[in-house]
């Protein structure tokens, strides 16, 4: 067992903090509205156009496709320190960078290879995904949007939910039964939907914490061409898997990373704010509640290490990410109740009051509702763990 | 010893319950967002109804009952998460002008508090100011304060109030000491309604919610996440219940004791339930269109009222 | 509602504390020895003949069978009373008065009430529970003890587990199953079986606190008179749910009560440990979880009284009790824990250490651990709430 | 980076669990409740597999690996339930006569404690005392203790100590700080060790127990049970790996903030795990033959050594 970073790989760490402390200040603050689509877009697509220029874009894609092809470690650097140094997130390029392109990289044909993830890693290209509908959920093999052969085109009706960018995609990574009477897993096509076919209706749908992060997508007698099909029709079942094998796996550390420096910002808050006659942290209980989620989360980040490695050594991502999610929803969960307790009353406000620092610490408490849900529920991935890793007997 | 509802208690509980049905249906409460939780209208209303003047003598105006059946009332008015400073006005009847008959609209803030937040300042007419030494009431239109761009809860805008008007005495240490205790109870009363209120959504959803074919309240990870649900509301409805009859009758049992820990108890119930609410509905439940978020944000605004858990905790070891 | 007793409640109270305060100086300790179970039949039957002869033995039985016939409030207050003057416990004697008895009551011939009701009550008779089997915990009504007729006898093999008192046993309720063909539920008896009979095979468990609190009893064609069948033949099963709706009401509420003292004596020595250079009770956050036990406890209380409350206006115990025992279970052992943390490594020994006072808590954190098991496990209690209170449909 | 097993480790941890399922079965492990712990002709076996040695220079007789190879070590002994004073041993290896090659059994003890309680007196030879000041070495015949009638863990015999003699100093403060950090990253070893094992022991019995005519481990119920230890016990495998590693080489962390965390997260996990394992058996968890109590009641002793949670969750606290 090792933790040192290779002299290769600390190289690489040393020329990605240079460029970040050179690139960094040149960078605005991301657009404050987070319902205005298009400056999103326009931030986060010139951020990867910047990671392009510098060579970092795709940074765990093979170089064969243009990515960076850097090892699991040299990824968890990247993300390790553009977290610490504020660096844009992957945003609007989430679907396309972690979700789309590596299915496209594992399934696709040469021509739909490059017509995409060039324009990708450039930035010139926003996917959405659309997968969900609101009667498949957990249950999402059960999905109904229908696409309907007719000569080299499928007719599409139905919709799709929980699309994230769905205003601002160029392309969309959807999931379309082109099988009604196959078994739930069979019938199942994977396809390439550009969205500005016409028939296509977003609706945004407004979340929890008042934003609108999701839309749902309507589909009125889409057209799509059968030569944007990805893999064999009905076989989109397993192309999706592919994309799920990737999504489990470092999803969740730039948040993770995040939710450390979180803490302590809130001791710090902690350190600060009055309590009868001294602080918050005079309270021991307190301490040690931050304390226990500040080892937690030096725990969480081992663990991601440790999935790395072994992802790293099979070449595919083993089911520790599950393992990784049940765990961090719960401490996030509780790292959000903490921020409650150190800030009281000022813990009611989304924005900061009198510069305590309040703010992201309530929109923490907001989202961690969302991480045990999204990406599969804690109840789907105990499931799994019980049953993939365990060996326990399905019911049914 | 009967402890469970009177034919009285249940008439009246079942008397708000339709009140709120027919006049704070959720439709109605969202709507109220928009003016910092107070239509002036339904406020009359609600004062009709007796909310604000329950427990003041029928001679001064009011109902004439205790603090048992302030009890069921503040439930179903939480069960309804009916938004503004209901809490306040109640405490204030029959001390502050108009609070009783609704013509005027009371609010109520803590202190110490760093900051001090002042909930729907923009509705007020006046503001009861609660510390150790009593109660002082400052007139809304004397009190500037920093809106709060965002407040968790839409339906509890906020206010940061640097300088407070030291206000008219209205009352003394006594009185500020009973407005924490009795304020305790019925803010416990409220998060109790939520807790109830969100066992019933979400058992309704997973009775009709399908997937893998069959509702998802078949599952045994659904049922047990209600089933604990269910048990945390009923849990707090013994502590809140108990709380308001010893308040009303110190002799069955210490007042103090009981109002800490029905609301330490009713504040857990009201956000554990609240996010397990969240948490059946799934990816549903993170939508604005589902009900079980305003829950969740009423209970953790209830939670701050009149000290929230740790306060309560600590008082209680105090007295074990 | 109303937590006030009535005038006649309290002359209630008075008469029997009355009484307590003149009898208790009298009665000694339990026997030390856990194992000794004559000595514990000796002692705890002779708690119940004062009783008896006091006119408080089964003190919610009815009058007519010489019960005190005690109304739900009353009864409360012998638990209350008890529990606080630290009275005997019901001991050997729990499944005659909570378990056997009222299953005659409700159920039994006149010639059987006749011949173990009195004898019960006076502290003559003990009884012992046959119910589990090794492969029907959960699932009670697979059980697979057979009872085969013959003439006028039923002759029964098979075995029975967690069966308590069985050693100083006079008689054991018995569930049998005497139709192997029909649906589980349909073909179990319930008998009344002589712990004299021949072919009965007593085998004392280690249970986890190192005491043998239980037993197994096999069964070698022990003979049984069929006039020793409560209700009718293969209609064992209700016979026994009337049973289970008395165990759900009251059995926890004297050890509920108890721990309230629990957490009171913790809390006094708390305020004497040393931690540093003052007491554990110096500890905001060992304070308030202190305070939170007893805020849980304090809302358990209520809850029995809401409970007691709803099953004497509806003459039949409700679900509630599956929710108190959901919270009880919990509670405890939190209670437990708790204790390890105020006394630290005296919170290793059972016995008290320099005059702690831990043993209580040590002997009570590993006494939780049976509660959200036995009497229902807390999944099986979760499934009742769910299924019973909020109507949840079943699986299958 | 390379967070996993290489192939020198895993051979370790191979011969190890191999060594410990042949000479420390459960039923020998059982047995060893009427010699307070410690049989000498085991122990002797367990020092010549290295296992008190294993961090001494070869020159010095040992076995010349580091702290992350212990921790494999220690994780398999953890697993086995392995009982005596096998911690204290190894870390007085090279320190105390006769410790390295097993033919003297070294305990050690925690100052200040109130009351002090020794471990496995009867089996001892010498005894390291542990304080702010250093390391002190008492023969154990120069102790006199009274013996603690019932032990939580029998495994574990116990004896109050009412007075040290001041002992042989053999190490300084520095030392003493070392021991504190290396033997919670050991003791959370073995503590990781009792979450891993009950967890399988648990998934064997969840398979192979019928219920409701399948076997229990379908159930969702008991599915998430099992699926939360696991949980448990890779965040503490991940945590305790990573502690070994980093007191190791300081250069990857910060070696306090890793032992911490580690003996927290793996205490936790230890108990929670122990008790869960129990509930998944049912009534026959709470019986003295299924082996689940054994864990869980060494669980609660190793989570005092060398600090229980509140200790290093405030430890951890202060390097926030």
């Amino acid at each position: 067992m090792d933790l040192r970073y290779s002299a290769e790989e600390e190289a690489f760490r040393a020329e990605l903090v240079e460029w970040l402390d050179e690139v960094l200040p040149t960078v605005g603050p991301p657009p404050g509205n987070q319902n205005d689509w298009d400056a999103r877009r326009a931030y986060d697509t010139a951020w990867q156009r910047m990671l392009f220029d510098q060579g970092y874009a795709g940074i765990n894609w093979p170089t064969e496709v243009g990515g960076r092809g850097a090892s699991p470690a040299e990824h968890l650097i990247f993300l390790e320190e553009t977290e610490r140094r504020g660096a844009p997130y992957v945003g609007v390029m989430f679907v396309a960078l972690l979700h789309a392109g590596p299915t496209l990289i594992a399934e696709a044909s040469p021509e739909q290879k490059a017509a995409h993830l060039p324009a990708i890693l450039r930035g010139d290209q926003v996917w959405c995904q659309g997968f969900s509908e609101p009667q498949a959920g957990s249950d999402l093999a059960s999905l109904r949007t229908r696409a309907v052969r007719d000569g080299d085109e499928y007719v599409i009706n139905g919709s799709k939910i929980w699309t994230s960018n769905a205003q601002v995609a160029d392309y969309c990574e959807l999931l379309v039964r082109t099988d009604p009477d196959a078994p739930k897993h069979k019938g199942i096509s994977w396809l390439i939907l550009p969205m500005d076919t016409p028939g296509i209706d977003i609706r945004p749908l407004r979340s929890v914490p008042g934003t609108e992060e999701f839309s749902e997508v309507f589909f009125d007698d889409v057209r799509v061409p059968v030569a944007n099909r990805v893999g064999d029709e009905n076989d989109g079942w397993r192309v999706a898997m592919v994309t799920f094998s990737f999504e489990r796996g470092t999803a969740f550390v730039s948040e993770m990373l995040a939710s450390m420096q979180l803490v302590e910002q809130l001791a710090a808050a902690a350190k600060k704010v009055t309590r009868g006659s001294g602080t918050a942290w005079d309270d021991a209980g307190l301490r040690r509640d931050i304390g226990q989620v500040a080892a937690d989360l030096d725990a969480l980040w081992a663990l991601v290490k440790r999935n790395v490695t072994q992802a790293s050594r099979t070449g595919v991502p083993g089911p520790g990410g599950s393992v990784f999610k049940l765990h961090y929803s719960e401490v996030r969960h509780r790292l959000g109740l903490l921020g409650e307790r150190v800030f009281e009353r000022a813990g009611l406000a989304l924005d900061d009051v009198a510069g305590m620092g309040n703010g992201p610490h309530v929109e923490g408490l907001l989202h961690a509702i969302s991480i045990s849900i999204a990406a599969g529920t804690t109840q789907i991935q105990r499931n799994i763990v019980a049953e993939r890793i365990l060996g326990l007997p399905k019911d049914r | 010893m009967d402890f469970d509802l009177n034919e009285d208690e249940a008439a009246l509980q079942e008397g708000v319950r339709s009140f709120c049905a027919g006049r704070f249906d959720m439709e109605t409460v969202r709507s109220l967002a928009d003016s910092a939780g107070v239509d002036r209208g339904r406020w009359r209303e609600l004062a009709d109804t007796g909310v604000f003047g329950l427990r003041l003598p029928e001679a001064d105006g009011g109902v004439g009952l205790g603090l048992t059946e302030a009890v069921l009332v503040f439930e179903e008015l939480g069960r309804a998460v009916v938004p503004g400073p209901i809490l306040a006005s109640h405490l204030a009847a029959g001390l502050v002008d108009g609070a009783l008959s609704g013509d005027r609209v009371v609010g109520l803030v803590e202190r110490p508090a760093h900051p001090v937040l002042v909930e729907h300042l923009d509705a007020l007419d006046a503001l009861v100011v609660v510390d150790d030494e009593g109660l002082h009431l400052v007139e809304a239109d004397a009190i500037s304060g920093e809106p709060v761009g965002r407040p968790l809860d839409p339906w509890t805008p906020l206010h940061v109030v640097a300088d407070l008007p030291a206000g008219q005495v209205i009352g003394g240490p006594e009185d500020a000491a009973r407005w924490r205790l009795e304020g305790a109870v019925l803010a416990a009363a409220q998060l109790l309604g939520i807790a109830g209120a969100t066992v019933e959504l979400g058992t309704a959803y997973a009775k009709e919610r399908e997937q893998f074919g069959k509702p998802i309240g078949t599952f045994q990870a659904v049922k047990h996440i209600l089933a604990d649900m269910l048990t945390r509301a009923e849990v707090a409805r013994a502590a809140v219940y108990a709380a308001g009859v010893t308040l009303d009758d110190p002799s069955v049992g210490d007042p103090a004791r009981a109002a800490h820990g029905a609301k330490l108890i009713a504040g857990e119930a009201g956000i554990a339930n609240g996010k397990a609410c969240i948490q059946v509905h799934g990816g549903m439940g993170f939508t604005w269109e589902v009900d079980a978020h305003l829950y969740l944000k009423r209970a953790f605004v209830l939670d701050t009222v009149f000290g929230s858990g740790d306060v309560h905790a600590e008082a209680m070891a105090a007295l074990v």
